[in-house]
């Protein structure tokens, strides 16, 4: 077989198991989110049946081209960070795309999405949107600076910007996991994972009641469903990423799942803890704590 | 030859003669004065052309049978042709100006302006002292008369206080002549001065108050109030006589009299001199009337003049050239503008847009404010280089410091009085008008100011180097002026590539693609010219100067070649961004940014050539002494014009308030002189230390520092063109950082950043430029919905911003990447984290823009617009034709500036594979980045197509609005204070702390500027005090007591 | 108060630069190389008696031009200075009352002082005097006339042609000296004469003759420009 | 907001040239609803209709004080999520509309507009007798009495008010006549779209918008 | 300063009427006052030029004896000075003539003879 065709195959393997793991995870963190509050809670599969149901709605109106194509950025752009990070380590198929490009190239492509649906939502002339992307880019820039640290940090620790050689680096044993080896880059990339996941106390871009659900908040229909197969990719791509940079990547699917899911829980055991923050409350505080550990990372990385 | 006595005695037959003519002839009168003036130009003229051309001996004039120094004797050299000639000019030509003025004044008045005339040439020729005593009495007398041309109690009592102290003046003058007289027995200056005289007290005092005489004829501060009101309050030619042939002759005086004085003497006039240059700058800055402001300008340059020649032991056999070439420019500008002034006949400044109803007047008001300012290609250009040069090789640096803050207080309010000009909104519905007799004097002095410059530059060694063309092609525009743009533009742009196609040849990498930025980023952003109509004029000639000062910069081999383009490109991006619409105090505080960095440069290049053989560009890479202050000022030179943060606060006004095809211009390319000028100093002088903090760190800082603040200030920008002017500041940030980090990542970075910043900059205003153009608001809150309408603008501004923002896969991405590579390689983390940050922020900013002004709701006002002009959009797509091709293929950008880097830095280099770039620490691959990211977008897009096909096309308001329905489209459209809670949490770093520092800085010195002219109290007695004590004060501190 | 303490101190200050002068102030035992070179010479090179006449006139020549014409400025800017209202005022004159001795007086005594002046000045390279105190000399006849008669008939334009005339022959003469002489303002255009007669020294009695005149008249001008303004008070 | 918003008016485009604004017109679209038919394969659709009942994504609009009772759904008492009950914030992504209780006319002006601002297939739930008959408020001036004479309405839920048990029965309801493909009331607005809109405007005395409100 | 003769009495005196020309240019409120002060400067300095010339014990420099005809040098004071005096003279009277009609030109425009009055132009 063609290597390429190969490879693409692979890539669309990794795609639908990301998918079909995300939109499970999904429905079972929330049914967790549910017992936390003595619920029962949905049944898991329910993003599923989300998604079928916003495919079978019958009508859909178009605010113009950049709404029309918004949904496909913000897709594009999960599917994309997805197949850029090296997924199974010491499995060359399921290296993905990782060729393309290093970290920097995962960390600026994450915009690309994210860009795309911002002008999608703005295309809708409702005030909300705008005033979710005022919100999200806000924020955005907040949480950046200790992860863009963290990242700085493992670079420095590793001496690459190559994920699998980061993911290489930390094999043989638990304690060789950057989580162990650089835990003050590991605390700061953690806190900025908190936001990066869009979970409480860092919602308030998608506060429902304030402004409904902010930048979707006119996208419905096929277009949702586009957005919801996004949101069940773009979550679970992150968490690689971060799997492989703190907790020694995984070598085969079972591990991933594992370390991935437990990571989420992370943010899940956050998000139902705390409150909701405000913008300005959250960015100060990603400029206060957060930064702090991330520039003493570096510091550390540096020297040390 | 004429015998130069000759001079003298036609002056006064033909005033003698004058009494002959009836009272109802004045015509006659005129006419012959004017024809004697005319003769003793001529004469005088004749001596000089010879003394140039055919190197002739000094002529001696023997009055009587007998030789001095039993009579007294005159002589006629170079120098004295040179005085004598500018002397008998201003006389003519002012006469000719002030024609009807005279006439109407009756013939005595002739007389007076025949006598004055005689009275300076005799002055500057005699060679003894007490005729030069008579000669300068009749000259006094003369103005004294001549002052009360126009009567009235301003002019009369401002005689009666300039008669009242050169009475004094002259006395002392003749009680140091007496003296000395006493001593050597002899008047003949060359006599006394063979003569060993016996240092008696007696003599040293006599000839103290011999030159301290001669220093109060030229007014030095604070003893020169009575100066100043009659520059305040006589008739503007009068002034420009007193200010240009009066102070000529009495300058001259002094440098034929200083051998008198001893050293310690001499010294002590040119601190006199230099103080008096800076603090009548100073005092100048407040001023708001023309003729006293002027008044102050020419004390101060005479001021200038009286330092050089008391430091002429100094500088050596150059005093002559700087003395002359700072000389002439003053005498010719100061003329001029004294002339226009009396055309004009405004009190204050702000009244001066006036002058826009006579566009000769107002073009050769401008010719005379860049020959006073020194500004290329004048004479007075050449002066200031010379001098600084000269004072940095004899390690004078307070002198060096003093000749550049007086210049620069000059350039404050000439350039203040030239933008009101220009620009001020002051309407004054009367329609100048010039009398022929007026115009052809001032166009002879504007075109010997260029001849003069000309003249100048040949006499140096090394600045006969300067290569004109360009400069000339750019004059040339101003002659076919009339033209419609279509053939202006097309000859720019033919001029542009034919001159880029000759000579790129010849330019070594680096040069090739600055150049190429210049050049070809001048031709892409002059297409969008096609876009005007008329014939919009002033545009060519500056636009041209502007790029062939650029061309200039790339194509300089010595410092002088170098500060020569940068000046020139100065003036023309100052007429480009004055042309804007409200940016007369942009444009001022550019042009002040700018000299200000220019001056810092000339400096650096003073300190450098200092025990240096030559001026060549490469004596950088070779200097002992104090290199890191050269470095320091050239930097900071450097850095005013890529704006870095201190430095920036004229960019955001200056290229928001610029036209649509000037805001890239100035925006896109000019910046790039300022990372040229970097590149170049980092080049030759490698990393520089203050201690043991390198230069290379401290910049990186500032450059951090400006990409962070640029960026957040962008973010909180309404002026949709503000915000991309801020932009720049952040990207230039991003290139100040990349060539600190001194390395071929940094510096690769750094250089592809300069091209792509030109490309989607250029980009970006355009557009935008584009679509104020329809909407005639730059207010982006005001805007809203335009893709509809603009649909080409919108998809440059979406390519533009993800370009700029550096998200894969365009090439933004490569400057980002590389960026980091470089700074983990590095190891300047804290750094990279705030420009990843400030990277951050300016999805920030992009996202406003495109949101703002595209999407959201469109307003009613906005329905009918069209996308933007056809010829506004072609050079956008011609970059985005080149966006797209470096996205695809990055190494056909990348390859070729690290080979050229290669040289400089050969460690760390970029190893390409195709177009997979890897460096020790990562790797990238844009085209597959390229074709992954089209490919799944594709897909995606086929299947969202395939979902929503019926997708219902809807207006405007047809969102779920809270059950309601929405009423405007303004208040619909969330665009104001779009980053509110931002701001709430940050906005305290973007308080205007340096704006304000600088209002600071300019209210202190105006307020300074304010106190000192308060000693000016308008009574006579006062000025005689401060002559006294000026008096007193000096021999007590040149003879440390009595 | 704190003015004038001031202007005391200045003075006072003054007064030390010029102690200090004083001080060092010896008087002269004997002339200066060039006036050494003027007393040995002058009898020959100009043939003047009067040395002063001889320094003034000829070997100085340029400073007495000078100094003519700084008289001729004043007078001429004095004449435009006050044109201006002589026009627009010239009706209502005030009659000065005048006493009829002092003006009978005055005719009899002009023509004598005159005539003083124009000896003063024709000998003036002899005798001690010269162009300028013979001027002087005939001013004050003018101006005695103008103090002691009602309406003096002072002819401007005369005393301006003389004026003229006088400063341009005196300018041709200089120039005659360039062409048929040494020098500008050379008297030896024309024979030094006999030493010590009313014919000696050249050029210079002529040269005297018309700054007497150009002087007289430049005066007078002044003094009745001054008057007739005076008149219109 | 006044009247003189949906009034035409002048406006003047960046060169001065007048621009007349008719605001309802303009900004709005002015297409009246089709009707949709389901998909001709029946497995297909009643696959679809499987999952559109198992998602009911209500729109959280409290029109009425039966809002109070919907809230207990959420709680862990009742937890509607485990049916597939979700409340989402903006009509464009909201399946079932619950009118709760008595509609002022002023409401059901938001309500009308909101309902056909939601994508078909849509729902629509009445509360309460108020809903079905104007309950105690049958003579109000300010009250409807019958909502399907304005809406197409699926399920009653009887009661003043009806607890919550009541309303999950309603769901349960509303969910059989969709698996059963009956629940195209959205449909039935288009089919008798004059009808409904000549009903609406003549109790809604200020209508201030486009007929069809997409 | 051994022997005091006219000489340094002259000089003082031409001194100390400059002094006095100062002071009185520098303090005297009326116009007419700083001309007359103008003109004892101008005294003052003319003084002090005689002065200069001045040697004890000789003639003047005019040659109307035969005396005095050979060896000039020894026998007469010096001419130039007494020649400069005269320019100087005649430049101080040209001055004050035009100073008068100044100050009487300022009296037309304010009726007034204080100097304090004319501060129109300044700073």
């Amino acid at each position: 077989m063609d290597p390429l065709i190969k490879q693409i195959l692979f890539a669309l393997l990794t795609i639908f198991i990301v998918l079909n793991y995300g939109l499970i995870v999904q429905g079972i963190v929330r049914k967790i989110g549910a017992r936390v509050g003595r619920r029962y809670g949905i049944p898991f599969y329910q993003p599923y049946i989300d998604i079928i149901k916003n495919y079978s709605k019958r009508t859909r109106i178009s605010h113009g081209i950049m709404y029309y194509i918004a949904p496909v950025f913000r897709l594009t752009g999960g599917i994309g960070l997805l197949l850029f990070i090296p997924v199974i380590f010491g499995n060359n198929m399921f290296q993905n795309f990782s060729f393309s490009g290093d970290l920097l190239l995962i960390l600026y492509f994450q915009f690309f999405g994210v860009l795309g649906m911002a002008l999608g939502a703005a295309e809708s002339g409702h005030p909300n949107s705008a005033i979710g992307v005022s919100r999200g880019l806000s924020q955005v820039t907040a949480y950046e600076l200790p992860l863009t640290l963290g990242v700085l940090s493992l670079a420095v620790q590793y001496n690459t910007l190559n994920v699998s050689e980061i993911v290489a680096a930390q094999q043989g044993g638990i304690l060789n996991w950057s989580f162990f080896t650089n835990p003050l880059a590991s605390i700061a990339l953690l806190l900025a994972f908190l936001a990066a996941m869009g979970r409480s106390p860092f919602d308030v871009v998608l506060a429902p009641q304030e402004i409904p659900i902010g930048p979707p908040t006119e996208f419905h229909s096929g277009f949702l469903g586009v957005l919801q197969l996004n949101r069940a990719i773009f979550p679970i791509a992150k968490l690689i990423l971060f799997m492989n940079l703190l907790f020694g990547g995984a070598t085969n699917w079972g591990e991933l799942i594992i370390k991935t899911f437990f990571i989420y829980m992370w943010s899940v055991f956050v998000g139902v803890a705390f409150p909701r923050f405000r913008v300005d409350q959250s960015v100060r505080w990603y400029l206060g704590v957060p930064l702090i550990i991330g520039v003493a990372a570096v510091v550390v990385s540096k020297f040390f | 030859m004429v015998d130069p006595i000759y001079i003298v005695a036609v002056l006064l037959g033909i005033s003698f003669s004058l009494g002959f003519i009836g009272k109802k002839s004045e015509n006659i009168a005129g006419i012959l004065s004017l024809l004697a003036l005319g003769f003793t130009t001529l004469v005088s003229a004749q001596w000089f052309y010879n003394f140039v051309t055919a190197d002739i001996e000094t002529y001696h004039i023997f009055t009587t049978a007998f030789k001095p120094p039993f009579s007294i004797n005159l002589m006629m050299g170079k120098e004295e042709a040179l005085f004598t000639m500018m002397i008998n000019a201003i006389g003519l030509f002012g006469g000719l100006y002030m024609f009807d003025r005279l006439k109407a004044a009756g013939k005595n008045s002739f007389i007076a302006l025949l006598m004055l005339i005689m009275g300076l040439n005799v002055v500057v020729m005699t060679r003894d002292l007490f005729n030069l005593f008579v000669f300068l009495e009749i000259s006094s007398i003369a103005v004294a008369g001549l002052i009360v041309l126009t009567q009235n109690t301003k002019s009369i009592s401002a005689g009666f206080k300039f008669m009242i102290a050169t009475g004094i003046i002259s006395g002392l003058l003749l009680l140091g002549i007496a003296f000395i007289y006493n001593y050597a027995g002899s008047l003949n200056i060359d006599h006394i001065l063979t003569q060993n005289l016996e240092a008696a007290k007696g003599l040293s005092i006599a000839i103290f108050f011999l030159m301290i005489a001669i220093v109060l004829e030229m007014k030095p501060f604070p003893a020169n109030g009575w100066g100043l009101d009659v520059y305040s309050s006589a008739e503007s030619g009068v002034s420009s006589l007193l200010s240009s042939a009066y102070a000529t002759a009495t300058v001259f005086v002094l440098m034929k009299l200083l051998p008198f004085a001893p050293e310690n003497l001499q010294f002590l006039i040119a601190a006199i001199g230099i103080i008096t240059f800076v603090f009548s700058n100073l005092m100048g800055m407040r001023q708001d009337n023309p003729n006293r402001m002027l008044g102050y300008s020419s004390i101060s340059q005479i001021g200038l003049l009286a330092a050089v020649i008391g430091i002429s032991s100094v500088i050596g056999e150059y005093t002559y050239f700087i003395v002359i070439s700072i000389l002439i420019s003053h005498f010719l500008a100061k003329s001029g503008l004294f002339w226009i002034a009396g055309i004009v006949k405004q009190e204050s400044i702000k009244n001066w847009s006036v002058l826009r109803s006579n566009k000769l007047l107002l073009v050769l008001f401008g010719v005379f404010i860049f020959a006073l300012t020194g500004l290329p290609p004048f004479p007075g250009f050449f002066g200031k280089w010379e001098l600084v040069m000269h004072l940095a090789e004899t390690k004078n640096f307070i002198w060096i410091f003093a000749v550049l803050i007086g210049s620069f207080f000059e350039v404050v309010y000439m350039f203040r009085w030239l933008g009101y000009a220009v620009k001020n909104d002051i309407i004054i519905e009367t329609k100048l008008k010039a009398k022929i007799h007026q115009i052809i004097p001032l166009l002879l002095f504007a075109a010997a100011a260029f001849g003069a410059g000309y003249y100048v530059s040949s006499e140096h060694p090394y600045a006969s180097l300067i290569n004109y063309l360009p400069l000339a092609v750019a004059l040339g525009f101003a002659f076919i002026e009339f033209l419609p743009v279509f053939i202006k533009n097309t000859l720019a742009i033919a001029a542009m590539a034919a001159y880029f196609y000759f000579n790129y040849e010849s330019y070594n990498e680096l040069q090739v693609i600055f150049a190429a930025i210049f050049i070809i980023g001048g031709i892409l952003t002059l297409i969008a010219g096609y876009a005007y109509k008329g014939k919009r004029q002033g545009f060519y000639p500056f636009a041209l100067m502007m790029f062939a000062g650029l061309i200039g910069l790339v194509e300089a081999t010595t410092t002088l070649e170098f500060f020569f383009a940068w000046e020139l490109m100065t003036i023309g991006s100052y007429f480009l961004i004055l042309r804007g619409k409200k940016s007369i105090k942009h444009a001022l505080s550019y042009i002040l940014f700018s000299i200000g960095g220019a001056y810092l440069i000339l400096a650096g290049f003073g300190l450098a050539a200092i025990g240096k053989p030559d001026i060549s560009i490469g004596i950088l890479s070779n200097i002992e002494l104090y290199a890191p202050w050269i470095f320091g000022l050239l930097a900071i030179g450097f850095m005013t014009k890529t704006a870095s943060i201190g430095l920036h606060i004229w960019l955001p006004g200056a290229h928001a308030e610029a036209e649509a095809d000037v805001s890239p211009m100035v925006s896109a390319i000019l910046l790039k002189a300022g990372v040229f000028g970097l590149i170049m100093l980092f080049l030759a002088m490698g990393e520089q230390f203050i201690g043991n903090i390198s230069f290379a760190y401290i910049l990186s800082w500032v450059g951090v520092i400006t990409a962070l603040m640029g960026n957040m200030m962008a973010a909180f920008q309404e002026d949709a063109k503000r915000l991309l002017a801020y932009s720049s500041i952040g990207a230039l940030g991003y290139v100040l950082f990349g060539l600190s980090l001194m390395s071929h990542l940094g510096w690769l970075t750094a250089i592809s950043f300069s091209v792509t910043h030109f490309m989607f900059k250029a980009l970006l205003f355009l557009a935008i430029g584009g679509v104020v153009w329809r909407l005639k608001t730059k207010d982006m809150y005001k805007m809203g919905g335009l893709i509809k309408k603009m649909p080409f603008s919108f998809i440059s501004v979406l390519i533009g911003i993800i370009v700029l923002a550096g998200v894969p896969p365009l090439t933004g991405f490569a400057g980002k990447w590389l960026f980091f590579q470089a700074v983990v390689e590095k190891q300047w983390f804290l750094q990279g984290a705030v420009l990843f940050f400030s990277g951050i922020i300016a999805f920030l900013y992009c996202f406003r823009l495109i949101h703002s002004i595209f999407l959201g709701q469109p307003k009613d006002e906005h329905r009918n617009v069209k996308e933007a002009p056809f010829w506004i959009l072609v050079p956008q797509y011609a970059i985005l034709m080149v966006i797209m091709l470096f996205s695809m293929l990055p190494n056909s950008l990348l390859k070729p500036i690290g080979d050229m880097l290669m040289p400089y830095f050969p460690d760390g280099a970029i190893t390409w594979d195709g177009q997979m770039a890897t460096t020790a620490l990562g790797y990238w691959n844009g085209k597959t980045v390229m074709f992954i990211v089209v490919g799944v977008f594709a897909i995606v897009f086929g299947w969202l197509v395939f979902m929503n096909r019926n997708a219902k096309k809807v207006k405007q308001f047809n969102i779920g609005y809270a059950a309601e329905r929405p009423f405007l489209p303004e208040t619909t459209h969330y665009a104001f204070n779009f980053f509110a809670p931002y701001k709430k949490a940050i906005g305290f770093l973007v308080a205007p702390g340096i704006t304000n520092f600088w209002h600071r800085v300019d209210e202190g010195a105006h307020s300074v500027s304010d106190k000192f002219t308060k000693i000016y109290n308008g009574n006579a007695q006062s000025y005689l005090i401060h002559i006294v004590a000026f008096i007193l004060v000096i021999y007590l501190i040149s003879f440390g007591g009595f | 108060m704190l003015r004038n303490s001031l202007i005391l101190i200045l003075i006072l200050g003054l007064a030390a630069i010029m102690l200090s002068i004083f001080v060092d102030y010896t008087p002269k035992e004997k002339l200066g190389p060039v006036a050494e070179h003027y007393a040995n010479n002058g009898k020959e090179e100009v043939g003047a008696a009067n040395l002063v006449t001889a320094v003034v006139v000829t070997y100085r020549g340029l400073d007495t031009l000078g100094e003519v014409s700084i008289l001729f400025l004043s007078a001429a800017i004095i004449g435009f200075f006050l044109k201006i209202r002589n026009e627009e005022h010239s009706k209502n004159q005030i009659v000065i009352r005048y006493s009829e001795i002092l003006g009978t007086g005055a005719k009899i005594l002009v023509p004598i002082i005159i005539l003083l002046g124009a000896y003063v000045f024709i000998n003036g390279h002899l005798t001690p005097g010269g162009g300028f105190q013979g001027g002087a000399i005939i001013a004050s006849a003018f101006v005695l006339m103008l103090i002691a008669l009602p309406r003096p008939a002072l002819n401007h334009r005369v005393l301006s042609i003389i004026e003229s005339f006088s400063g341009l022959s005196y300018v041709i003469i200089g120039l005659l000296g360039v062409f048929l002489a040494a020098g500008f303002l050379d008297n030896q255009i024309m024979s030094l004469g006999t030493f010590g007669t009313i014919l000696s020294a050249g050029a210079v009695p002529v040269i005297y003759i018309l700054i007497g005149l150009k002087v007289g008249t430049e005066l007078t001008g002044i003094i009745g420009n001054l008057k007739e303004i005076q008149n219109e008070e | 907001m006044s009247k003189e918003h949906t009034e035409k008016r002048i406006v003047y485009s960046p060169e001065g040239d007048p621009i007349e604004v008719n605001p309802l017109q303009d900004y709005f679209c002015e297409d009246l609803p089709e009707v949709h038919k389901a998909s001709s394969i029946a497995i297909l659709e009643n696959f679809r209709n499987w999952a559109r009942s198992r998602s009911l994504w209500v729109l959280g609009f409290g029109t009425g004080c039966g809002a109070i009772e919907m809230r207990p759904l959420m709680t862990p008492k009742f937890d509607a999520y485990r049916y597939g009950i979700q409340w989402r914030p903006t009509p464009r992504q909201a399946d079932v509309f619950v009118v709760s209780g008595y509609l002022s006319v002023k409401t059901l002006k938001r309500v009308i507009r909101t309902y056909e601002q939601m994508q078909g297939p849509k729902y629509v739930m009445a509360l309460g007798s108020c809903t079905i008959n104007g309950g105690m408020y049958w003579d109000s001036y300010n009250t409807i009495n019958r909502l399907d004479y304005y809406l197409p309405v699926d399920v009653y839920v009887a009661g003043c008010m009806p607890r919550p048990e009541a309303l999950l029965a309603g769901f349960d309801q509303l969910k059989k006549i969709i698996r059963e493909g009956r629940g195209e009331g959205y449909n039935k607005y288009a089919e008798e779209f004059a009808w409904y809109k000549a009903n609406q405007k003549k109790i809604i005395k200020d209508w201030d918008m486009p007929d069809y409100n997409w | 300063m051994q022997n005091i003769g006219i000489e340094q009495i002259s000089l003082a005196v031409g001194f100390i009427l400059l002094l006095i020309g100062i002071w009185g240019m520098l303090s005297q409120k009326n116009i007419l006052k700083i001309i007359v002060s103008f003109t004892i400067f101008e005294t003052g300095l003319n003084v002090i030029l005689v002065v200069i010339g001045y040697i004890r014990n000789k003639t003047a420099p005019i040659l109307d004896t035969t005396e005095l005809q050979t060896n000039t040098a020894e026998k007469i004071v010096d001419p130039i000075p007494q020649a400069l005096v005269l320019t100087s003279i005649v430049i101080g009277l040209g001055v004050t003539a035009l100073l008068l009609v100044y100050a009487l030109k300022m009296h037309k425009e304010k009726k007034s003879l204080l100097i304090n009055d004319y501060k129109d132009t300044k700073w």
